[in-house]
């Protein structure tokens, strides 16, 4: 089991109903980790079910849903950037 | 270069100020702006929220690949976040070069990457209540070109 | 619409001061500058002679077509002439539109027609003596994109 | 005869000497007038007698050589611009 940071933002961080939050996981990807997340609790399925809907960034940097997770120690899910 | 994140509102004009001034290997100077636009006549302010951190490494690196690939003289990035009043500011970029062509191309893809690589989300909020921006096709198409 | 042309120098920050600024209509705001470069190392100044009454006509002309193509909500030029110092900026464009795609584009048109199209003439002057700048081939060319 | 004023900018005017001119002239063109000047005066032949490095405006509007100058009170000669 990997200790993990999860943060979001913006719709997502409405849905999911919490900014921030530390979890155990042996999810090795992102996708891993969203069907993980999604099987816990509902709210996890209405926010970060649909990717093409989502970015993630792992540790600050933008990554795939199939990047692995090894030594990562933050992962964000978020909606497609509106900056500029 | 210079990148700012910052939930100060700032002037364009007094930001420009001296940059690439009094250099002899300077031939041109970009700037660009972003304002707070109201298309619906209902705004009352535009919302950015960010991640903090991210969001000065990305800037930090789309600025070090602009003056990479352009040879810029002098690069400088600046985004809000918080509450936009409508007609503010919300983010500038300037590029310095020593063609008029790289300046503009510079600034360009600096927007460009900006708009949609560095985590910012706008929402508006009207008397209606408040709705997240959608992200553009267009804007993540404009990448292609680079 | 502003078109200044002056001997004076100018301040590129303080010109762009207030411009495109306190609207709900405008998104993006671009500048251009044009600055004296020295590439060799020998300038000690440019001259910049003009046709006063074509230049004005044709500043205003150029910039009225760009205001009609980009439904530009503001636009200002502004073009110096006599003798400039090295870093000095020689000229600037701004324009002021709904999108930032129409306010790039707008300003490059501008800076294209008018490398080519408004009636200056720029001389270096060095200690070893003066030489008339020659047009770019490709400053013409630029012109064929719009 | 018309009476034309001319007007020269940049090494133009170096080469020919002088800054403005009046003439009378019956060239119908800015060629025909190129060379009516170039066979009072050789400066004129040495500014003026390649049109590819030349531009011309009649009445401050930039015109072909070929252009008739019916009308026209201000012909001005100069090379190519090197604003901005």
């Amino acid at each position: 089991m990997a200790k993990l940071e999860l943060v979001y933002f913006a719709w997502v961080r409405e849905r999911i109903g919490r900014a921030r939050e530390s979890i155990e996981t042996q999810a090795a990807t992102p996708l891993q980790l969203i069907e993980e997340l999604s099987a816990r609790d509902e709210r996890y399925g209405a926010a970060l079910s649909d990717v093409s809907a989502l970015r993630v960034a792992i540790d600050q940097e933008l990554a795939d849903f199939d990047t692995k997770l090894t030594g990562a120690r933050e992962v964000a899910f978020f909606p497609p950037m509106t900056g500029g | 270069m210079r990148i700012c994140v910052q939930s100060e509102p700032f002037n364009i004009a007094k930001e420009l100020q001296g940059f690439g001034a009094g250099r002899g290997d300077i031939g041109a100077v970009v700037s660009f702006s972003g304002l707070v636009r109201d298309d619906s006549g209902h705004l009352q302010m535009l919302e950015v929220e960010h991640y903090p951190g991210m969001t000065e490494k990305s800037l930090s690196s789309c600025a070090q690949e602009a003056v990479t690939r352009w040879e810029l003289a002098d690069v400088l990035v600046i985004h809000r976040f918080g509450r936009l009043q409508v007609g503010a500011p919300i983010m500038m970029v300037a590029t310095a070069a020593r063609h008029r062509n790289a300046a503009f191309e510079a600034a360009e893809f600096l927007m460009d990457y900006l708009k949609s690589r560095a985590p910012f989300w706008k929402r508006e909020i009207t008397a209606q209540g408040t709705q997240w921006v959608a992200a553009k096709d267009s804007d993540e198409a404009a990448l292609a070109r680079w």
